[in-house]
């Protein structure tokens, strides 16, 4: 087996991946950086984002305000110190991004333009135009071109992890277009393989959002930290999951049920009036508006479409000038793939899967329970996002975090003492058995069934609104699942470019990831952020539950869950109030 | 798409099949896959993946037109497969084959190599003498500033247009569409100074001065970044450049960042 | 199938060549190769205009059967070949002249057509100059 | 990578290239169908009134001009046409292209001059 070695490996290209190997070369050019990725760095699925990135950067705001607005929208299950170092590291970031030639939007005078997102009190979400995820992925990966230690690995997919002694060593890859699996020893790794966001059937995710890097490192003990919570974005289309992206609401966009009414005042988030305001109606965080859809849907007033229910997102007021100025991306998905033109028509939405709070556990320094391996980006949980993440905190965290991830890992390597190539090779010996095992399976079963039981059984059992039956069928589901997983085949017996096999590896790591999600989600009793129950435990419980879920990997079934306390410094949990009441205590509390 | 749709209506997609371990040369194969208005080729192709042959290989993974990985030739023109209808070659069929003027590695999937080689060679960063401490700020901007260049930066590379571009099919080492615009971005934006260092890439043979402005190139651009238009302003920059009309040049450049 | 084994299996890229038809199979490229030529009619009109001028130099009798050639039947149906292929350059030329000139008014960009109508207006403007001068001077 | 001179021919290729656009309509018409079939009096083209315009040093320049521009713009063309025709150029080529129009635009100067003055 061919061995490459190197000082930092990184799974993964995206914002995250690309941040910590500028951030490796940055801190020491020394360094022999491998960016391995399963596809093209402008490819990763940062591409979608739409929104923005926040960072505060207006005199009336401050890193408090984003503070709270993270805190708050997190249900409290945020882990204030990383919060803190987070929001006091974003602009910096926001601005590194635009020294290396990131096109922020601009007000007239040249400076950086913000706008609104939901949950926020004051905006401070940067953007470039409605393709800011784009902008920073190209900017990103353009400006790693300008390192000559970052030595990329385009279209290697990682099977596995190599840990020594509780250490990380490296990572075994296989090159797709020749099928080679290769030993790549590294005395430092970096997991930036993004969300799981494609275990649910309607996602907004793309095809290669299969929570790679979070079971790699979940198989090799480190733990999956608040699983429970997924992020419903409230404004995707339907069937196809294709996202609208939040920055319409921010412009001014409004939700209307068949009947043309503003229905989210009937769920705390009113009045209506006036309009666009902060933290309130459209611009309500994302738990929020999904869960008022769900109860619409229930009503009979949401709207019936050839692609199923949907309500009407409205930007006609906006005007055609704004609209294709600002958001030109949206008016060309809204027209392909529903014809509807959004200067004269609303757009059918409805909620679907977007992102993973939960992920690998990391802190402040992104460094996971296991040695030398760091984690970053959706598929870590770093703590900031807590039970629901603040929109335009993700791209954020990519940068401030990916930052980190390199920093400390050049720093990690000096003092790590070198690689055991024998116990590496013999590691990777058995990986290739693993993966022959699965390709040489003369007959089995065909991966999509399973794929869509997978997809289907998680839409109905961890969906927006969840009952602890429904769980538990759900983890049941997946655990007979994994057991006809042992028996999956693959008819292509090919080595060149064979997907249908890393479809089949996918999908283990999606079983992994989705049966986390389902344990650790029956396991907690009280709703909060977008983990919302009905089954008698609607209340949050800030006595038992004001804590971190853990699910540790256990071979032969399901996880072992385990829960560790918030790290709260100043900010004590207090009811999370938008709109109307939003502002009546503010006056009172004259914060 | 489950395939339980009932009243469903079906359509014939062919696909040019290559295995380089068994297949000496591309074969054509077809498939019937059921459809509605909303279906794209993308989907058609999952639908045959997951249902019905899993074997057939080719790139996705955005399904908004963004990422740029699912590009092919769909009834002879290059498309994105994410943002093109089954609905719109119904009742006839739809042709599908890797993206022209590359070699195919397998099936749908071409190699990118030299469109990689290509991309970064153009030294797409910006480049500048001196850059400004990060406490300073943001480097001051006007929208009017963004304009020149804000165009040529909507590039997803998915290389559609070098499979349109006859100049390319012709000689393989011209620059080509998508990197040619992608210089043109960076020379165009206020706060890069490295015009100079482009120049000795694209002021060559198979630099700018490969094209002969056909402009099939902006004609298939998914995203309407006509690369055709950053062509021939590289042409006047390059004849500048050739010429040494420097003060002309500072006239079409940008002023630089404050 | 062979084995599965770690070094995978090696890649044949399939090149498919370039026709030497190409420009004849896509209606866009036939439109761009017959562009290309109209250039052979241009250049073949400054032949014309060249010869009457050397034939100038050779005196009165000479430019005369010059003047007598272009006024032939056959020289009127190659000129009004040469007019065709010359408005089919002066159409194609127009419309991509606007791509080497980016204009923008404050932060808007100057659309292309306004300045392909801009370039026929200043070719009308120049014809009928050119139309008068040579029937006045 | 090499170097080139692309931008030479390039410039007189676009210099020609406009002034064909926005001229040779009107001239092929004036100068092969409207005074040859009579529209315009062919006496306008008479002998002594060209003399005359080509012995004027502005008449010398606009005749330079809309003679020797045009086969620099098709020079160019044709040149690289032959890449479109899948055949490799040679010195030969170039000099069958660009050589022939340098060399027809010296006699262009030389025969106004001794159309005299």
């Amino acid at each position: 087996m061919e061995v490459i070695s190197a000082d930092v490996a990184i799974i993964g290209a995206g914002g995250a991946g690309l941040r910590s190997a500028i951030a490796v070369a940055e801190a020491d050019p020394g360094l022999k950086v491998a960016l391995i990725s399963k596809v093209y760095p402008m490819r990763s699925h940062t591409v979608a984002a739409e929104g923005g990135s926040a960072g505060v950067v207006q005199d009336h705001d401050s890193l408090d305000n984003h503070f709270d607005d993270t805190v708050s929208g997190g249900d409290w299950l945020c882990d204030q110190d990383t919060v803190d170092y987070f929001v006091s590291h974003c602009t910096r970031e926001m601005t590194q991004l635009e020294h290396w030639g990131c096109p922020w939007s601009r007000k007239p005078d040249g400076h950086v333009n913000v706008r609104a997102f939901g949950g926020m009190k004051i905006e401070r979400t940067w953007f470039a135009a409605d393709k800011t995820g784009f902008h920073m992925l190209h900017t990103l990966f353009q400006t790693s071109i300008k390192f000559p230690s970052i030595q990329r690995f385009d279209e290697y997919f990682a099977l596995d992890l190599i840990t020594d002694e509780g250490r990380v060593q490296g990572v075994v890859a296989m090159e797709i277009r020749t099928g080679a699996v290769k030993l790549f020893l590294a005395k430092s790794v970096i997991i930036a393989t993004g969300g799981a966001g494609r275990v649910y059937q309607y996602n907004t995710n793309g095809a290669i959002v299969t929570g790679d890097g979070m079971s790699l490192a979940y198989r090799h003990g480190a733990p999956l930290r608040d699983m429970e919570f997924v992020q419903y974005h409230p404004t995707a289309l339907p069937r196809i999951g294709v996202l609208i992206t939040e920055g319409c609401r921010g412009e001014g966009g409004i939700l209307v049920n068949k009947d043309g009414y503003r229905y989210l005042q009937d769920y705390g988030l009113g009045p209506p009036d006036p309009w666009p305001r902060k933290k309130a109606m459209e611009l309500g965080p994302r738990d929020r508006l999904s869960q008022a859809f769900w109860q619409e849907e229930q009503k009979g007033r949401t709207v019936e479409t050839p692609l199923g229910q949907a309500v009407l997102l409205d930007l006609r007021h906006l005007g055609e000038k704004k609209l294709h100025e600002r958001l030109p991306m949206i008016c060309e998905l809204a027209e392909s793939y529903m014809g509807v033109d959004p200067v004269h028509e609303p757009i059918p939405v409805r909620p679907t899967v977007h992102y993973t709070m939960g992920g690998i556990r990391t802190g402040v320094t992104t460094a996971t329970d296991i040695p030398g391996l760091y984690a970053v980006g959706e598929c870590s949980s770093c703590g900031i996002h807590g039970a629901n993440r603040l929109g335009s905190n993700s791209l954020a965290e990519l940068v401030v975090f990916g930052k980190q991830a390199g920093s400390h890992a050049a720093e990690y390597v000096k003092s790590a003492r070198a690689v055991n190539e024998g116990t590496a090779s013999k590691q990777a010996g058995d990986v290739l058995r693993r993966v022959k095992a699965i390709a040489e399976r003369e007959k089995g079963e065909r991966l999509a069934n399973i794929r869509n039981a997978m997809a289907e059984t998680m839409e109905a059992g961890c969906g927006i609104y969840r009952t602890g039956e429904g769980m538990q069928e759900t983890c049941d589901t997946l655990a007979a699942l994994k057991e006809r997983y042992k028996g999956v085949a693959v008819g292509d017996k090919s080595r060149v470019f064979n997907t249908e096999l890393l479809y089949a590896v996918e999908l283990g790591y999606m079983l992994e990831v989705a049966e986390a999600m389902a344990t650790s989600a029956v396991n907690r009793r009280e709703s909060r952020g977008s983990h919302q129950r009905i089954d008698g435990y609607e209340k949050r419980d800030d006595q038992d539950f004001l804590k971190h879920s853990l699910a540790y990997y256990n071979p032969s079934g399901a996880p072992r869950i385990d829960y560790e306390a918030v790290n709260i410094t100043r900010s004590q949990p207090a009811d999370r109030v938008y709109g109307g009441e939003g502002d009546k205590i503010k006056e009172t509390a004259n914060v | 798409m489950s395939e339980q749709q009932s009243d469903q209506q079906t359509i014939q997609i062919e696909i040019l099949r290559y295995r380089p371990e068994t297949d000496h040369e591309p074969v054509w194969q077809s498939y019937t896959v059921p459809f509605d208005p909303a279906t794209s080729v993308l989907e058609g192709l999952t639908y045959i993946k997951d249902h019905l042959d899993g074997s057939v290989s080719f790139r996705w993974s955005c399904r908004m037109a963004v990422c740029g990985s699912c590009g092919m030739q769909i009834n002879g023109e290059p498309k994105l497969a994410c943002q093109t209808f089954l609905r719109e070659f119904h009742p006839g069929k739809v042709r599908i084959e890797a993206l022209a003027n590359f070699a195919i590695e397998r099936d749908l999937v071409v190699v990118m190599d030299d469109f990689l080689e290509k991309l970064t060679a153009i030294k797409p960063y910006v480049i500048r003498d001196q850059d400004k401490p990060l406490e300073e700020g943001e480097y001051l901007q006007t929208p009017a500033e963004q304009v020149p260049y804000m165009q040529y930066s909507q590039c997803i590379n998915c290389m559609l247009c070098y499979s349109a571009c006859p100049q390319y099919a012709l000689n393989q080492e011209f620059t080509g569409p998508a990197a040619l615009a992608l210089a043109h971005r960076y020379n165009m934006d206020s706060r890069d100074q490295g015009v100079d260092q482009r120049m000795e890439i694209l002021n060559m043979e198979e630099g700018v001065w490969g094209c002969t402005a056909v402009g099939a190139c902006s004609e298939v651009c998914p995203k309407g970044v006509h690369p055709a238009a950053a062509i021939q302003q590289s042409k006047i920059l390059g004849t500048l450049d050739y010429t040494k009309m420097n003060a002309l040049r500072k006239f079409i450049l940008p002023k630089g960042a404050r | 199938m062979s084995e599965f084994t770690a070094n995978g299996a090696t890649r044949k890229p399939y090149r498919r060549p370039i026709k030497r038809s190409w420009w004849v199979e896509k209606a866009f490229f036939t439109k761009y190769m017959v562009r290309e030529l109209t250039s052979v009619f241009v250049g073949l009109y400054s032949l014309i205009l060249l010869l009457g001028l050397y034939r100038l130099t050779q005196g009165p009798l000479a430019f005369g059967a010059w003047l007598i050639g272009i006024s032939s039947f056959p020289s009127v149906v190659l000129h009004l070949m040469i007019l065709g292929a010359a408005l089919f350059h002066t159409i194609t030329w127009f419309n991509i002249a606007p791509q080497a000139m980016p204009l923008q008014i404050g932060d808007r960009k100057v659309p292309e057509r306004p300045i392909v109508i801009g370039h026929w207006v200043a070719a009308a403007v120049l014809s009928l100059l050119v139309l008068v001068l040579f029937i006045v001077l | 990578m090499t170097k080139t001179h692309e931008p030479i021919v390039w410039s007189l290729f676009g210099a020609g290239g406009m002034l064909t656009a926005m001229l040779t309509p009107i001239l092929v018409l004036i100068t092969g169908v409207l005074v040859p079939i009579g529209i315009i009096s062919p006496e306008r083209m008479s002998y002594e009134r060209m003399l005359a315009f080509a012995q004027n040093p502005l008449g010398k320049l606009v005749l330079l001009v809309i003679i020797t521009l045009p086969l620099w713009h098709a020079a160019h063309r044709i040149y690289h046409a032959h890449h479109d025709f899948l055949i490799h150029t040679t010195k030969v080529h170039l000099a069958l292209t660009y050589g022939l129009a340098l060399l027809l635009s010296i006699v262009t100067v030389v025969l106004l001059l001794m159309v005299g003055f």
